[in-house]
């Protein structure tokens, strides 16, 4: 950007401006007990974002341990196979159950979304906070069990084999268990807000995209997580008492057990992109400075997600003994839900066309989601075709598949919806320059990871393998190099970010030029959101702002005829 | 439909797949492999089209719609194009539904054996795999005729294991309490690596196993040798291959630890201490007893889970476990 | 804050309107995750009875229809008391609202009281789930059968079970593996009995703890009523409370004929 | 005043919310359901043929209507509440269809009465 000046003009702004120096949510009220029972959704979210990115710590730290494992393919002085099993039990189980599910929802959307309604909070504050205790209770219980005996499932508790593993399954499941509570406390929080804390002006289709896709979320994990409480409720009841009804030694069928947790954990996947999708489609529009082009296709294709999502749980069972029958019906489905996804995809790049794009930290974000989820969306493809599937399932072609979902296309949203939302939050701006530069590093390192993982998997590597044949080597030392890059990128980030705190420049309430409504109170916003209860108009109206050179940020364009009102 | 297949099999195939193993995929070594492959080409070059398309219009936006003053406004253009967004939800439709048609015929076929197919019984167990042929005998690897039809019929024994060969692009999960088929034809002799692909445990990574294609008439000369081990091997040798393949191996170790049941090294020979206190001398008698009647006598401190192997091993083979009972010293 | 806002309203409602039916809905969302929750178990209900028919015909009549006749019953009842309650609180009927509330509760310890009685028997009978499903099944009595009394098997611990595999017959035998219609036709006990004790057990039991949860909700909501904090203005609570129990009749309403009445 | 501290308004002069049942229509419910459970206790004693799971589940389907209907004011409610549950049973209508649709295909691939773990 060209020409930014940093003073900020101090009086006479009124609403709507930097508010570090007075009264905000951050200064509304001191002490830790002002934090640890606040109902303030902002707190809340940013306790969340705390404990999450806590979460993502130690998964990453559990990975890191794994990718240095497999630079040799034979025994490691590092670990031994039982520490290896437990390690990616661990690491698959704290991303998904600790981190990417809650991830955008409950740290992002929590801060995000009453802003985004104009609401002074969420529809039931108290079950808000109920819910961030649930999680961390359930992490307490799930992480305790590394020290009685961490879990060498997976992530997946596959029966039989987690009935019989003698490590200590139960505490795991009952820590997943109560996070699952929490998950569906969010979710019904974020249905009900959405229904019924909408402000003046805003019907459905004037809603911004990031609230579809929260929206489609919530109803996943209302509706799926019940399903995988019950399934951890038999498998904890399958250890404790030999219920036998996944046991096949005691009559029970593990096959069904795969369709009870597939049940969830399918939609679960479709927890972890939907808001990833909206938090794109928010940045897409802000960062071309256009209208998103699409906008009704959008919408939908996120609700057609979330309903088409329940119906392929089938194909993580393609080779697990499923019936053919099932088979068919589970790949033809699973194909149909790739089409929204591209739709997506094709509005997100029209937005760019002949817009104005400022390739700032979030828009590269942006633009590192459009190739990597391009990627991960593509290899469903391959996944999705059966005879294909029958190769390489199971293989790292599927880690890889799953990482460029998740990571490249959840996490990669996860960073930009972050920087995007980081002014707002704390009112301060990080360093752009190294915003960059972490998000390079972040994309480099990343692609040389998984991508080599494709390659290994089609050539056909086993996942969850603590040893491999030698011929495999090269791949993984890769792959391991391409790890370390992206931690290093990813500590980049984390640093920027935390100096940006203490040093970085007062933020004004609208750095980006964006036309939804938490850029119209101060930054950070405080205690009650909104001065006065906003109208909300088109949330894409992004033309309607203009830069204004003076605070740095953008300002409302006046009405036609008379000077910018700033 | 098939001539259509074999056509765009021969167009894509060529850059991505070759028999010997490419970028991609590796060798060939069965029918279904070439198939698949086709698959994955076709599915390879769509993934590269759109993937290139939407990169370098993304990278083309960038270049050309670049903001360079922070007060530059987007150019107008329109919000929507019904036309456009069809378009762009039905051609993706179309290819989708031509992937699927072909991937599940061709999954059907990997699935349905032909009538003539040489069966192969194959069981999953912590952590190795076992194949009865026909005739009875066990072995540890597959042995199977080139250019024949084999069925496996498959089981697991404890928990759910994966069967994998790279090669034959086959796969598929061995389930405790069912039988699953699977079944290939092998197009070339050689050795071809077989994996567990479910997870499974501590000897997960371990469960190695290796097809053997053999060429016309070295399989029967192979299955003839092999059945005979008893006689061409010493009694020995041939002890230590029916603990390893029978299934005593899963109880009694041979390294001094406690199994299951007891261990197998040092006992030959020596007093055993029975429960109700009684001792027994472990010669042959009391060994064939133990397979034969296993609840006759208890050792001290294991529980009597021990099935009969009456009808299961014949006296030659007893005697060949006796027999390397004696060498476990 | 701003000073417009009515006391006792929420800072984020606009109106008691918009409170009270933000309530409700949040709690038919909830409900419908109660209906997601059991939903798995009576999935795994449809699973294995309708594969394993016979063992549900079998094995139904182990459990007494009476006793769940008069559940039913009771919880009918209950339901009918709550939603009276509701209606009191609604109308600020305080005393009625007091008793029909003890009367609920009442009912919902009648039920459990049965329950327990049944649970007993159960136990008694060793009629248990998977592990520790242990009754001797009576042979049905008519002309003695051909089918072998199994030989006696040793004590047995499950944790421990065998791992050898099958005697190594050719699979030429498998073919013979395919679906017997022993189970159905021959006489005595199917096969696998204790999955049915497993999903009556797994459903009642769950059923049962969400009764308890109920009985919690009720007293709270009882001793906030005889504090005389609810009348029509304000009765949400009894409201959404005596959702939640209806939820829980409803689902003994298909778990009886579900469970008891098989034929 | 403490956020959220009370989840509906109290003694607060504004329009009364919700809708009141009345007490006959209370009592007839009440009469119906007990009615029809003392129907499927007497159906369950004559076999029906094939049908008599189909009538089984029709009676409770019928009672729950009832139940939802009445007790649970759903005929009185926002359509949208009614949606919400809606929903949720088609979802688990889904769940078992599949899984039933699944478990059958595959049925005759298991080994009759696999339980090595159980006493018999």
């Amino acid at each position: 950007m060209a020409n930014i000046d940093t003073t900020t003009d101090a009086g006479g702004r009124g609403a709507g401006q930097n508010a570090l120096g007075g009264d905000n949510y951050l200064t509304h009220g001191r002490g830790l007990k002002s934090w640890l029972f606040t109902l303030d959704h902002k707190r809340i979210g940013l306790m969340y974002l705390v404990v999450i990115l806590s979460s993502f710590l130690l998964g990453g730290i559990f990975a890191m341990l794994i990718r240095t494992k497999l630079l040799s393919p034979g025994n490691s002085a590092l670990m031994d196979a039982n520490t290896y099993n437990q390690m990616f039990t661990l690491h698959g189980a704290v991303m998904i159950f600790l981190f990417i599910i809650p991830g955008i929802p409950a740290a992002l959307g929590n801060f995000v979304l009453p802003l985004l309604l104009g609401a002074k909070d969420v529809a039931f504050p108290r079950i808000n906070l109920l819910s961030f205790y649930l999680w961390v209770t359930g992490a307490l219980i799930a992480l305790g069990s590394i020290v009685t005996g961490a879990v060498d499932t997976g992530w997946t508790f596959y029966t039989p084999y987690s009935t019989t593993t003698n490590t200590n399954v139960i505490a795991m499941v009952a820590g997943v268990f109560v996070l699952g509570f929490s998950s569906i406390f969010t979710g019904l929080n974020f249905v009900v807000s959405i229904h019924k804390l909408r402000p003046q002006g805003m019907t459905w289709f004037r809603m911004p995209l990031f609230l579809w896709g929260i929206y489609g979320t919530a109803i996943l994990q209302i509706m799926a997580t019940p399903v995988l409480g019950i399934t951890l409720l038999l498998l904890i009841a399958e250890r404790a008492l030999g219920i036998g009804i996944f046991d096949p030694a005691l009559g029970g069928d593990p096959i069904l057990f795969q369709h009870f947790f597939w049940f969830y954990s399918h939609p679960a996947v479709y927890i972890m992109i939907l808001p990833a999708m909206g938090i794109i489609s928010e940045l897409v529009s802000v960062f071309s400075r256009k209208h998103i082009f699409g906008y009704t296709f959008i919408a939908y294709s996120s609700i057609a997600i979330a309903v088409l999502s329940f119906l392929v749980w089938g194909h993580h069972m393609f080779v697990s003994g499923q019936s053919l029958l099932a088979g068919m019906i589970f790949s033809f489905l699973t194909f149909m839900v790739a089409i929204p996804s591209a739709v997506k995809v094709f509005n997100w790049l029209a937005t760019m066309y002949k817009g104005s794009i400022w390739l700032a930290t979030p828009m590269l974000y942006v633009l590192s989601f459009l190739f990597l989820f391009g990627i991960g969306g593509l290899t469903g493809l391959f996944l999705g075709a059966l005879a294909v599937n029958v190769h390489l399932h199971d293989t790292y072609f599927v880690v890889a598949h799953f990482h460029y979902v998740m990571f490249g296309g959840t996490v990669i949203a996860f960073l930009g919806g972050l920087h995007y939302w980081w002014p707002k939050m704390f009112g301060r701006m990080y360093n752009e320059l190294w915003g960059r530069v972490g998000a390079l590093l972040v994309f480099v390192g990343f692609n040389t990871t998984f991508f080599t993982q494709f390659v290994m998997g089609s050539q056909g590597a086993p996942r969850r393998s603590y040893h491999y044949v030698s011929q495999f080597q090269p791949y993984h030392v890769l792959s391991t190099i391409g790890a370390y890059t992206l931690a290093i990128g990813l500590v980049i980030v984390a640093v920027n970010l935390a100096h940006s705190l203490f040093r970085g420049r007062p933020a004004p309430a609208n750095p980006w030029g964006g036309a939804t409504l938490e850029w119209q109170t101060s930054s950070p916003p405080p205690h009650d959101n909104f001065p006065t209860t906003p109208v909300a108009g088109d949330p894409y109206d992004v033309e309607a702002w203009t830069y204004d050179g003076r605070i740095g940020g953008f300002v409302k364009k006046a009405p036609a005829g008379q000077p910018a009102a700033s | 439909m098939r001539l259509g297949h074999e056509l765009i099999g021969r167009l894509l195939g060529w850059a991505s797949v070759q028999a010997e193993g490419g970028f991609w995929m590796p060798v060939q070594g069965s029918t279904g492999a070439v198939v698949v492959d086709r698959i994955f080409s076709l599915v390879l070059w769509v993934s590269v089209f759109f993937f290139v398309l939407i990169v370098s219009l993304m990278v083309f936006f960038v270049v050309r719609y670049r903001r360079r003053d922070a007060r530059d406004e987007a150019t107008p253009s329109p919000r929507h194009n019904t036309l456009l967004e069809v378009t762009w939800t039905a051609i993706p439709i179309v290819i989708v539904i031509v992937i699927f048609v072909w991937g599940f015929t061709a999954f059907l076929n990997l699935n349905v054996p032909p009538a003539n197919s040489y069966e192969v019984l194959v069981t999953g167990q912590k952590w190795k795999w076992l194949f009865t042929y026909p005739s009875g005998h066990v072995d540890e690897d597959l042995h199977v005729s080139v250019n024949t039809p084999v069925s496996l019929v498959m089981t697991s024994e404890d928990v759910i294991h994966g069967f994998y060969v790279p090669a034959f692009r086959l796969k598929r999960d061995v389930v405790p309490g069912r039988y699953v088929k699977l079944w290939f034809r092998a197009v070339k002799p050689g050795e071809y690596q077989i994996y567990c692909t479910q997870y499974c445990g501590t000897g997960h990574s371990d469960m190695w196993a290796k097809v053997v294609v053999h060429e016309p008439g070295g399989f029967e000369r192979w299955l003839e040798e092999a059945s005979n081990f008893l006689k061409t091997m010493s009694p020995a040798q041939a002890g230590e291959r029916l603990v390893r393949t029978r299934g005593c191996a899963q109880c009694h170790t041979v390294n001094g630890t406690a199994g299951t049941g007891p261990t197998f090294l040092s006992l030959f020979g020596h007093q055993v201490a029975l429960e109700g206190g009684r001792t027994a001398p472990a010669d042959e008698d009391y060994v064939r007893e133990s397979i034969m009647e296993p609840q006759a006598k208890i050792v001290a401190g294991f529980q009597p889970v021990m099935p009969t192997f009456k009808g299961r091993l014949t006296d030659q083979e007893v005697t060949a476990i006796i027999e390397y009972l004696k060498t476990l010293k | 804050m701003t000073g417009a806002h009515p006391e006792h309203l929420a800072h984020h409602f606009d109106t008691a309107e918009q409170q009270f039916e933000s309530g409700k809905l949040g709690m038919w969302i909830f409900l419908a995750t109660e209906i997601l929750l059991f939903g798995g178990l009576f999935c795994a209900y449809a699973v294995y009875r309708s594969i394993h028919p016979e063992i549900f015909v079998y094995a139904h009549r182990f459990l007494d229809k009476a006793l769940g006749a008069i559940n039913t019953a009771v919880l009918i009842c209950s339901s009918f008391t709550m939603a009276w309650a509701v209606r009191c609180a609604q109308l600020g009927r305080q005393r009625a609202l007091v008793r029909l509330l003890v009367a609920t509760i009442a009912l919902a310890a009648c039920f459990l009281g049965i329950k327990y009685i049944e649970y007993q028997h159960k136990w008694k009978e060793g009629l248990l789930w998977g592990k520790y499903f242990r009754a001797k099944l009576e042979q049905p009595a008519g002309p003695p059968t051909a089918r072998p009394t199994p030989a006696p098997t040793p004590a047995f611990n499950p944790d421990e079970r065998s791992l050898i595999p099958p005697a190594a017959e050719g699979p030429g035998g498998l073919a013979k593996r395919g679906p017997e219609p022993l189970l159905a036709s021959s006489p005595g006990p199917p096969k696998d009995v204790q999955v049915f004790f497993a999903v009556y057990f797994t459903m009642t039991g769950l059923h049962g703890i969400h009764v308890i949860a109920g009985m919690i909700v009720l007293a709270l909501m009882l001793v906030r009523a005889t504090k005389g904090e609810f009348g029509p203005t304000y009765f949400t609570p009894v409201d959404l409370a005596g959702l939640y129990w209806h939820l829980v009749d409803l689902i003994w309403i298909f778990l009886f004929p579900l469970l008891y009445l098989i034929r | 005043m403490s956020e959220g501290k009370h989840d509906a308004q109290r003694g607060v002069a504004a329009t009364p919310v919700g809708h009141v049942v009345p007490f006959k229509v209370l009592a007839a419910v009440w009469g119906t359901l007990l009615a029809f459970t003392a129907l499927t206790v007497a159906v369950a004693g004559v076999d029906l043929g094939r049908f008599n799971l189909e009538i089984a589940l029709a009676i409770a389907t019928l009672k729950a209507s009832f139940v939802l209907l009445y007790f649970m004011h759903m005929r009185y409610d926002r359509p949208m509440n009614a949606i919400v549950f809606i929903t949720a049973l088609l979802f688990f209508m889904l769940f078992v269809s599949l899984a039933l649709l699944d478990s059958h295909a595959y049925a005759p691939d298991l080994i009759p009465g696999y339980a090595p773990a159980l006493p018999q």
